[in-house]
């Protein structure tokens, strides 16, 4: 094995999102669902850290980006579940199945 | 002569119609409107006489105003005998159009409002210079159609209104496609017709922006394939529906075919001239064979409608000055004697209440003045000299037969046949609605009304103006076709 | 083998085995208990690069907050242990074939692509240089960016309110 | 540097200031429906009037704000519509339990727009299209009783939140490549290579996905149908413009040297988008759904515009964008009135409108007019410059599709001004009582979209902000 | 050289009669239309009357000029081809306004007795002054578009007082046949003029003539050299004119508008449909006689053929046919052949020109005797209420000034000598027979066969039997105004003979003496009376001897008496094969394809519509799904495939 190194995170990184990614289409419970996102933003995070520090570490961008996306990722899992709670309310459910009455 | 008052008149009447208070009040202005504006017409017409005296050629009276100057867009007008022949056309139809409403109840005000603008499309787009006001009035025109054959209609009204309003949109469309790829040709970003038409453009530009721009014109003016629009739409149009269709409108694209394309494009109008011909031998033939078999009165003028119109995209096609003066001609005849006769099938059918020719018969007995016109205008689609129609009909073939070769004798002959055949259901048309026996209840009908008998009286002076002195509207025309003409034989 | 790379291949089994497990679990709770663990391991990952400031973050935000606010959500959906339906087979192999494949595409390009990268891997920030940045109004400054997000925070949080504290009693 | 901030950033100062204040209100004692509504709309109309006003062209930041005449404007348009929207959807914002909250809401949207069209690198971008994101999420969900409205907050924040990842890892891969993520210096760090493509792919659909571009747009229709009609005026509206806005400035300045690559792509995507729009327009009977496939095909011709890779076509997309605000924003106004006096919101609830209620007919009829592109409407100009400017690189198929999409569209337009004004109906809609405001604002509209195109000197003006 | 007013204003006198009646004729003149219509033919009579004498008493060297009285220009083509309205004025033209004034002034003062209180009577006498200023048009027109216009316009005054009696269905029927069966000769017409004037560069006639006649000229050559399915440009031309003529004229096969155009008033009939119009077509071809003769004589040996053919085939029906009128347009048709042929045999120039001077000659003639046959069968239709014979039958007591210059028509025509039908007749056949001996065989024939039948109608209407009863007693003959035309035209068609006709009218304008010779006359005369004597022993008294022979003939006095069954093969052509072959395919076409066409473009529109629905299915997954399809879409296409 190797030393471990910026293709190895790219590689878990990558693997985060598609997981993410599956998650997101397999998933029927919202909540779930949010949570395949977290694994999706997370992977980025990663991205962006990998990046600042094995390829441009003069800088702090990469940095920088990930902490607002964390803050980003944040407020937006915050609306996202108060809408599902607001869903679940009028559904009596939480599965996105039950929520396809628009259509076509 | 300020053109601008030609747009200026037709707006302040709709704005006034607007404001009006009551259907009174909507109909007088508009009949003023439409006055005023034939006056103007025809004072136009003696002021460019008179400027012709004096030596003046080409466009008169032009004007210029830089409307979008990014584009090189600007608002260029100016007229010669061409289009001031469709100016005057477009005056007597609307004032006639505007006399024959009279007895619209629905909704007056807006039908009135609608006629207006279409016609305020009709004038702008004839003294248009630049093409990209000339397709802005192009397209102004559609929707009032869609809205008078939709709103004021019979029969499957929606259904020929949406036909028509896609149909001539789709044509609109490639009018706008070939436009724009004359518009990026040229050296020069510009939409000036005159500046274009000194430009040479490129021989591709010509093969690919001529088919569609004529087509796209064609769909205008009921060019074969793309005539199915013509028949339903005129006959669920209200009656002023029908004759600004086919008087006005189905005009638009013969004007456009002779003044953009044709004339844009030598070139490419030399290399599909075959084509051209073939398709409106077609129409022409196709057409009358098609109206023989019609027996609604609205059907029948809608196709004899396509077969007329023919007549005008086989004097283009043929590029000879004779028979382009004949096309332009042709225009001015159709349109006046078309829409006369759509009148007169209003007036029938407001008293009838049927436009089946196989349940009428003997109306001569009850209204004399309003058969006698029908009988007029019938003689005047098949082509009777005396009336508008034979001379530009003859024209047409005169200047066609100016082109030798085989092709262009056999689609003249063709052409020809077709008076034959409109004979023939003009006859049967008049014959079994005008003449034989008269039915009980049709007896007592009362015959035509003051505003009638003015409405048909202004498209009569019409006919009658050309058909018994042709050489004022020869006159008038020669000199426009001449310099396409010029253009296209590369003098 | 050093320690530190078998170190980093443990966080890296942890969070893609947690990941994994996050997705496909059939208890809602275990799921998100998963999730738990996943970004725990990233933070692991973060303190393994050296980027203590951004893993302190990922570990107060995320397991602190994010991951209590999904309990507390499925708690209050009701949901928690029961077993969620499961998708359609179909779907799901489908699914597992997109993201397969997505992910090698990924990679294919990542590692054709040649990243420049750093012959100096011992840079690593300071949460004081970090502070002066994130609060800057010059160059490199992230004031901006900051205010934004405090923005976008503050809205976040009345929107919840009025969305999750609805007043009005059920209708439909 | 303060008065500099002040005057550079100060519809932003504005519009934040707007928003601490509806925070003390709402923090405080609160205050009627009834008072609260003038203010707002006068505070919005402030809004607009100061966009007009010490004008500057600058940066802040070291770089991560920039502003300049056009982005002002810009901005003014976007301050415009909301005005307009304050002012038309009047009827449901004063039965809305949460005004406050409401405005709140939209104008941190608005805020994040701003920022959005001010943005100087992709974390300023990405964080505003956040902001201009998530609060519309919520208030999408305002219509809290409705099954419908929560349906469309869900597939709006999870699909954003989707859209979002995408666009992070194209921006994490664009990072890794080019080392930057600063506008200015991107453009010379671009190199084509094939990582760099893929990342401008991801961040492409990500732009794809807010501005509603086929095949991203799927979330755009259920969204528009289930929010309130404010919500979904001001998505279709002012979110589109704002996301045109960028997402031109974006593929002019920041990739411009990827030109061949994302011109070829709008080719094939607006060619999909008009279509699919289009056709899925046709079908509609809801109305406000309707409006959302109709405005994903007007998509398709901004795309058209946006092809052109010149300034024409940035000035005529400004130039449809500001159209645009006037017809759907008269269309939903008309919509809005119609919905929340008597709940009709299908286009067979239309029929013999204009026997009723002709005033709404006109404003309805003249704004699809201008939605479909039909002259004297201002439409028509929009339309045809975006055809025009997409032209200029002449691809005679392109355009042609083009125009003959705008045929299918007169189509189902037409479908509306035919149950308005042509068909009969057993229970028409009744006579709609017009609030003083609401009727300002449809005039407005209406005189935006007769006059917006006759009067050339709007667009020149738009076109020397372009240069 | 007299004033070209006077010219101009013969054919303007009826003009300004026609739309002062046509506009205003209903309402002001309604009783005295009829008076006014008279007395303005009355001075375009007198005005003729001075023409011709003032044209023929000034001879140029024993040449009649040609003249143009006057010429303007009505419609500009090219700088070459116009429509020039004006007057010609040469033999010919002078010769038919003569006969036209005349006949259409004895029309105009019999019809004030037979039309009378017709409640459409203006509009009767508006049509009638319609039809003279057209007709007078047409033969004094300088061109070729002239003729043309005016060949029209007659064709619709035609139209329009055959169809006179408008509630009749017959009378709609037969008007609509004859405008169009003739607008389908015109046609011809047309593409002939077109031929014409392209290859001539002009449409003036005198020019026309010129240059068509001018071998070395190089339009000549260019008319000669160009050739259609081997014939040359200009026969075509020549040809389709020809066929013109042969409509208006109604020769076979194009006569059959002319039977069934007797649905109109009779003094209609005996104006329009014997003695001017329908002699239009052989004006047309005396008048581009030249070009005929000396380019075309190929095309000139067809008319003659023509000619002959018509005149034994309408000779062969009118013996048959048992409605007057009927058999009067049969004989009309039948001596139209007679001047046709004449023209056919005739060659250009002097001696040779004898055929066309006894084709005018017999123009003449016949439209006297024939106007007055229709005018004297108009008084014993007006008597009897009746066009059949069987209805009719010793009307000699009854009507004996109607008898008596029916009796001087029908000697007329039957060539006795010397009423004038014998003068013109003799020259004919005289010219026939230098011609052509075949025709002039066929011409015997048919001599004896008129004579047979003209006396047939003879016997039958005033002997025969004795009248029945019910004929109304006090309705007398119609009076002074129906009498006195009789008796005019019956002195012209006594002594018209005896115009030294050579001396005006010859096809190169010199005088032409006359070829009266005895011996060779012998022969038609008696072929003649045989033919009445035949007529005399089967029709004097009523027997069955014409039944028995109807009989005995059985088929073939079948296929005579139903025409040839020509009518019947009309309405197949027309009926099966124009209307269902082809106007109803094309209406079918029109239908079901181009606009089955359109709107399967619309429908199908709606339909891939309804089928991709799917992919809005409300499941925000599946949103997603193509969200990450549309990226990795984009990817494989631009980094993969594109490159």
């Amino acid at each position: 094995m190797m030393q471990p190194g910026l293709y190895h995170i790219l590689i878990i990184s990558a693997a985060l999102f598609f997981i993410g990614v599956f998650g997101f289409f397999t998933r029927r419970n919202l909540i779930t669902m949010l949570m395949s996102i977290e694994l999706i933003l997370n992977s980025v995070n990663l991205n962006f850290i990998a990046f600042n520090k094995y390829v441009w570490p003069h800088k702090m961008d990469g940095l920088f980006f990930s902490l607002f996306v964390i803050a980003i990722a944040a407020a937006e899992a915050a609306v996202a579940i108060a809408i599902i709670i607001n869903l679940y309310r009028s559904h009596q459910s939480i599965d996105v199945e039950d929520a396809g009455e628009m259509k076509y | 002569m300020n053109l601008l008052l030609l747009l200026g008149i037709p707006l302040l009447t709709a704005v006034l119609v607007l404001m009006s208070r009551n259907q009174q009040q909507v109909k007088w202005v508009s009949f003023a409107g439409a006055s005023v504006q034939l006056i103007l017409s025809l004072a136009l017409y003696y002021y460019f006489q008179k400027a012709s005296a004096s030596g003046a050629t080409g466009m008169l009276f032009q004007q210029t105003y830089s409307w979008f100057p990014t584009w090189g867009i600007n608002f260029h007008v100016g007229v010669d005998g061409i289009a001031l022949a469709m100016i005057l056309l477009t005056a007597f139809v609307v004032l006639a159009g505007v006399l024959v409403s009279w007895n619209v109840e629905k909704m007056t005000k807006e039908f009135y409002f609608l006629l207006i603008l279409l016609s305020f499309g009709a004038y702008g787009f004839f003294i248009s210079l630049d093409l990209f006001i000339l397709f802005f009035f192009l397209e102004i025109a559609v929707i009032p159609k869609y809205l008078l054959i939709g709103i004021w209609g019979s029969g499957k009204k929606e259904y020929s209104a949406n036909k028509l309003a896609l149909m001539l949109m789709g044509g609109s469309a490639l009018v706008l496609v070939g436009l724009l790829g004359v518009y990026f040709s040229g050296e020069e970003r510009t939409f000036d017709l005159i500046k274009l038409s000194q430009l040479h453009l490129s021989p591709l530009t010509q093969k690919i922006c001529f088919p569609l721009l004529f087509i796209g014109f064609g769909v205008f003016t009921a060019l074969f394939p793309f005539h199915t629009w013509v028949p339903d739409g005129h006959s669920s149009a209200p009656t002023a529906g029908s004759m600004f269709l086919a008087g006005i409108s189905m005009k638009l694209g013969g004007y456009g075919c002779l003044r953009v394309a044709t004339f844009m494009m030598p070139d490419a109008a030399h290399q599909y001239a075959p084509y051209i011909i073939v398709l409106s031998s077609i129409a022409i033939l196709y057409g009358a064979f098609a109206t023989m078999m019609q027996k609604d009165l609205k059907y029948i003028n809608a196709y004899s409608s396509i077969s007329h119109c023919g007549f005008v995209l086989l004097g283009i096609g043929m590029l000879t000055k004779t028979a382009l003066t004949g096309a332009v001609m042709q225009m001015v005849s159709h349109g006046l004697m078309t829409a006369l006769f759509f009148a007169v099938i209003g007036m029938v059918y407001q008293r009838t209440h049927t436009r089946q020719v196989n349940e009428m018969g003997g109306l001569m007995k009850s209204m004399p003045f309003i058969t006698t016109i029908l009988f007029i205008v019938g003689l005047c689609s098949l082509g009777l000299p005396g009336l508008s129609g034979f001379v530009a009909e003859m024209t047409v073939f005169m200047g066609a037969w100016q082109n030798p070769g085989m092709f262009y004798r056999i689609a003249t002959i063709a052409a020809c046949m077709s008076i034959v055949v409109t004979a023939v259901y003009i006859l049967r048309a008049i014959g079994k609605t005008a003449m034989g026996p008269i039915k009980e209840e049709f007896k007592n009908l009362p015959d035509a009304s003051w505003n009638e008998k003015l409405a048909a009286g202004v498209l009569l002076a019409g006919i009658l103006a050309i058909g018994l002195a042709p050489f004022w509207l020869n006159d008038l025309i020669t000199p426009g076709t001449e310099i396409i003409i010029n253009k296209l034989t590369g003098k | 083998m050093e320690g530190s790379t078998i170190i980093f291949y443990l966080l890296a089994l942890l969070t893609v085995v947690s990941g994994i497990l996050a997705v496909t679990a059939t208890n809602i709770l275990r799921a998100a208990i998963s999730l738990l663990f996943a970004l725990i391991g990233i933070a692991g990952i973060y303190f393994w690069l050296d980027y203590q400031f951004i893993a302190a973050v990922q570990i107060v935000v995320y397991v602190g907050g994010i991951v209590v606010l999904i309990i507390f959500s499925i708690f209050l959906t009701q949901s928690a242990g029961e077993k969620m339906p499961s998708q359609k087979l179909g779907r799901t192999v489908f699914s597992a074939l997109a993201a397969f494949c997505g992910f090698a595409l990924v990679l294919i390009q990542l590692f054709q692509h040649n990243f420049p990268i750093s012959k100096d891997l011992t840079l690593t920030p300071k949460v004081a240089d970090i502070g002066t940045q994130m609060l800057g109004v010059k160059e490199e400054g992230y004031a901006l960016p900051f205010e934004l997000v405090s923005m976008l925070l503050l809205a976040a949080l009345i929107g919840c309110i009025v969305i999750a504290m609805r007043s009005k009693p059920q209708t439909t | 540097m303060t008065t500099d901030l002040l005057i550079l950033m100060k519809q932003e100062l504005v519009v934040t200031f707007i928003i601490f204040i509806l925070l003390f209100i709402k923090i405080g004692k609160g205050i009627k429906n009834e008072t609260l509504l003038p203010l707002i709309q006068l505070l919005l109309l402030t809004n607009f009037v100061i966009g007009f006003f010490f004008n500057k062209e600058g940066i802040l930041f070291g770089g991560m704000y920039n502003t300049t005449a056009l982005m002002v404007f810009q901005k003014n348009i976007l301050s415009l519509a909301t005005y307009l929207i304050s002012l038309l959807c009047v009827g449901w914002l004063k039965k809305s339990d949460h005004l406050a909250e409401f405005f709140l809401l939209m104008l941190s949207a608005l805020l994040g727009m701003f920022f959005m069209i001010s943005a100087g690198n992709l974390l300023m971008f990405y964080l505003s299209l956040e902001l201009a994101t998530i609060p519309i999420a919520a208030i999408a969900n305002f219509d809290l009783e409705k099954r419908r409205s929560s349906e469309a907050a869900m597939k709006m924040i999870l699909s954003s939140a989707f859209s979002s990842g995408i666009l992070l890892f194209g921006i994490s891969l664009l990072y890794g490549a080019t080392g930057t993520i600063d506008f200015v210096a991107l453009p010379a760090l671009l190199n084509g290579s094939p990582l760099q493509l893929f990342a401008f792919i991801f961040l492409f659909a990500a732009f794809a996905f807010k501005l509603s571009i086929v095949p991203f747009h799927l979330y755009t229709a259920d969204v528009y149908e289930g929010a309130p009609i404010a919500v979904t005026s001001f998505l279709s509206v002012v979110s589109k413009g704002a996301i045109a806005f960028i997402f031109i400035t974006a593929l002019y300045k920041v990739f411009r040297p990827m030109e061949e690559v994302w011109y070829n792509m709008l080719v094939i995507l607006s060619v999909a988008t008009m279509l699919v729009g289009n056709l899925f327009a046709l079908r509609q009977q809801q109305f406000k759904r309707f409006l959302a496939f109709s405005s994903i095909a007007q998509v398709g011709f901004i795309l058209v515009g946006i092809s052109s890779g010149a300034p024409e076509g940035l000035s005529a997309v400004v130039y449809f964008v500001l159209i645009y605000v006037f017809s759907n924003l008269a269309a939903f106004g008309v919509a809005e009135l119609i919905s929340n006096q008597t709940g009709k919101e299908t286009i067979d609830d239309y029929k013999g409108m204009y026997a009723t209620n002709p005033f709404l007919s006109w404003v309805l009829a003249i704004a699809l007019f201008s939605l479909a592109g039909i002259p004297p409407t201002a439409g028509f100009f929009g339309k045809l410059f975006l055809i025009t400017a997409g032209a200029s690189k002449a691809s005679y198929w392109f355009i042609i599709i083009a125009a003959l999409n705008m045929m299918i569209s007169l189509f189902y337009y037409l479908k509306v001004v035919r149950a308005v004004f042509m068909d009969k109906s057993e229970q028409p809609i009744e006579k709609i009582n017009i609030p003083a405001s609401a009727k300002l604002a449809l005039l407005l509209c209406g005189a935006g979209i007769v006059l917006l195109g006759i009067l050339s000197w709007v667009y020149d003006y738009i076109v020397s902000l372009v240069k | 050289m007299m004033n070209p007013v006077y010219i101009a204003l013969i054919p303007l006198l009826p003009l300004a009669g026609f739309l002062m009646l046509g506009l205003f004729g209903r309402k002001f003149f309604k009783e005295t239309s009829g008076i006014i219509a008279t007395l303005l033919l009355l001075t375009a009579f007198g005005l003729s009357v001075y023409v011709a004498y003032d044209y023929f008493t000034h001879a140029n060297g024993g040449v009649y000029p040609k003249t143009i009285a006057f010429q303007y220009t009505w419609l500009r083509f090219t700088d070459t081809l116009s429509i020039d309205m004006g007057a010609l004025i040469d033999p010919i033209s002078v010769m038919m306004l003569l006969v036209v004034t005349f006949v259409s002034l004895m029309v105009h003062i019999y019809s004030l007795a037979y039309v009378k209180g017709e409640e459409r009577f203006a509009t009767y006498y508006a049509y009638l002054m319609l039809f003279t200023f057209s007709m007078l048009g047409l033969v004094l027109s300088s061109n070729l578009f002239q003729i043309y216009i005016f060949w029209e316009l007659v064709g619709l005054s035609s139209f329009l007082l055959i169809g006179f009696y408008y509630n009749k269905p017959s009378a709609v029927a037969a008007c609509k046949k004859a405008f169009i069966v003739t607008r389908f000769a015109d046609l011809g017409f047309l593409i002939g003029i077109l031929i014409l004037s392209f290859y001539s560069g002009t449409l003036d006639f005198a020019t026309l003539i010129n240059t068509l006649t001018t071998p070395e000229s190089a339009a000549m050559k260019n008319a000669v050299t160009a050739s259609f399915l081997g014939v040359s440009a200009i026969s075509w031309g020549m040809a389709l004119v020809f066929i013109g003529g042969a409509g208006k004229s109604a020769m076979f096969p194009l006569h059959i508008w002319l039977p069934d155009a007797m649905e109109g008033p009779t003094p209609v009939s005996a104006l329009i449909h014997a003695a001017t119009m329908v002699v239009a077509g052989v004006f047309l071809v005396a008048r581009l006689f030249p070009v005929f003769a000396l380019t075309t004589p190929a095309v000139l040996e067809i008319v003659g053929w023509v000619g002959a053919f018509s005149a034994i085939f309408a000779a062969m029906i009118a013996c048959t046919q048992t409605d007057i009128k009927r058999v009067l347009a049969y004989s009309t048709m039948s001596q139209i052949g007679f001047m046709l042929f004449a023209l056919g045999v005739s060659k250009y120039g002097g001696e040779n020109g004898l055929g066309f001077t006894a084709s005018m000659f017999h123009l003449f003639t016949h439209a006297m005797f024939k106007a007055l046959l229709f005018l004297g069968a108009g008084a014993v239709i007006h008597y009897v209420h009746s066009n059949e014979m069987k209805d009719m039958g010793g009307l000699r007591k009854l009507l004996p000034i109607t008898h008596i210059t029916f009796l001087i028509a029908c000697l007329a025509i039957a060539g006795v000598p010397p009423f004038a039908g014998f003068f013109s007749k003799e020259e004919i056949l005289l010219a026939a027979f230098n011609g052509n001996k075949t025709i002039y065989y066929v011409a015997l024939l048919t001599s004896g066969l008129t004579a047979f039948y003209m006396f047939r109608l003879y016997f039958n209407i005033f002997w025969s039997k004795e009248p029945a009863t019910q004929h109304d007693k006090h309705h007398g003959e119609g009076g002074f105004a129906m009498m006195m035309p009789l008796v005019l035209l019956a002195i012209g068609a006594a002594a018209a003979g005896f115009i030294p006709f050579g001396n005006f009218v010859s096809s190169d304008g010199a005088k032409l003496e006359s070829h009266f010779h005895l011996a060779f006359s012998a022969a038609p005369v008696l072929i003649g009376l045989s033919g009445i004597l035949l007529a005399f022993v089967m029709y004097k008294k009523q027997s069955n001897k014409a039944t028995n022979l109807a009989n005995s003939l059985g088929g073939i006095y079948k296929t005579v008496y139903h025409k040839f069954y020509i009518d019947e093969l009309y309405l197949f052509i027309t009926k099966k094969i124009l209307f269902n072959l082809i106007g109803r395919p094309a209406a079918w076409f029109d239908k079901n394809v181009v606009d089955g066409l359109v709107n399967a473009t619309g429908n199908a529109t709606t339909m891939i519509s309804a089928k991709i629905k799917g992919m809005q299915s409300g499941r925000v997954q599946q949103y997603a799904a193509y969200f990450f399809a549309g990226v990795f879409g984009l990817v494989l296409i631009f980094l993969y495939i594109w490159k």
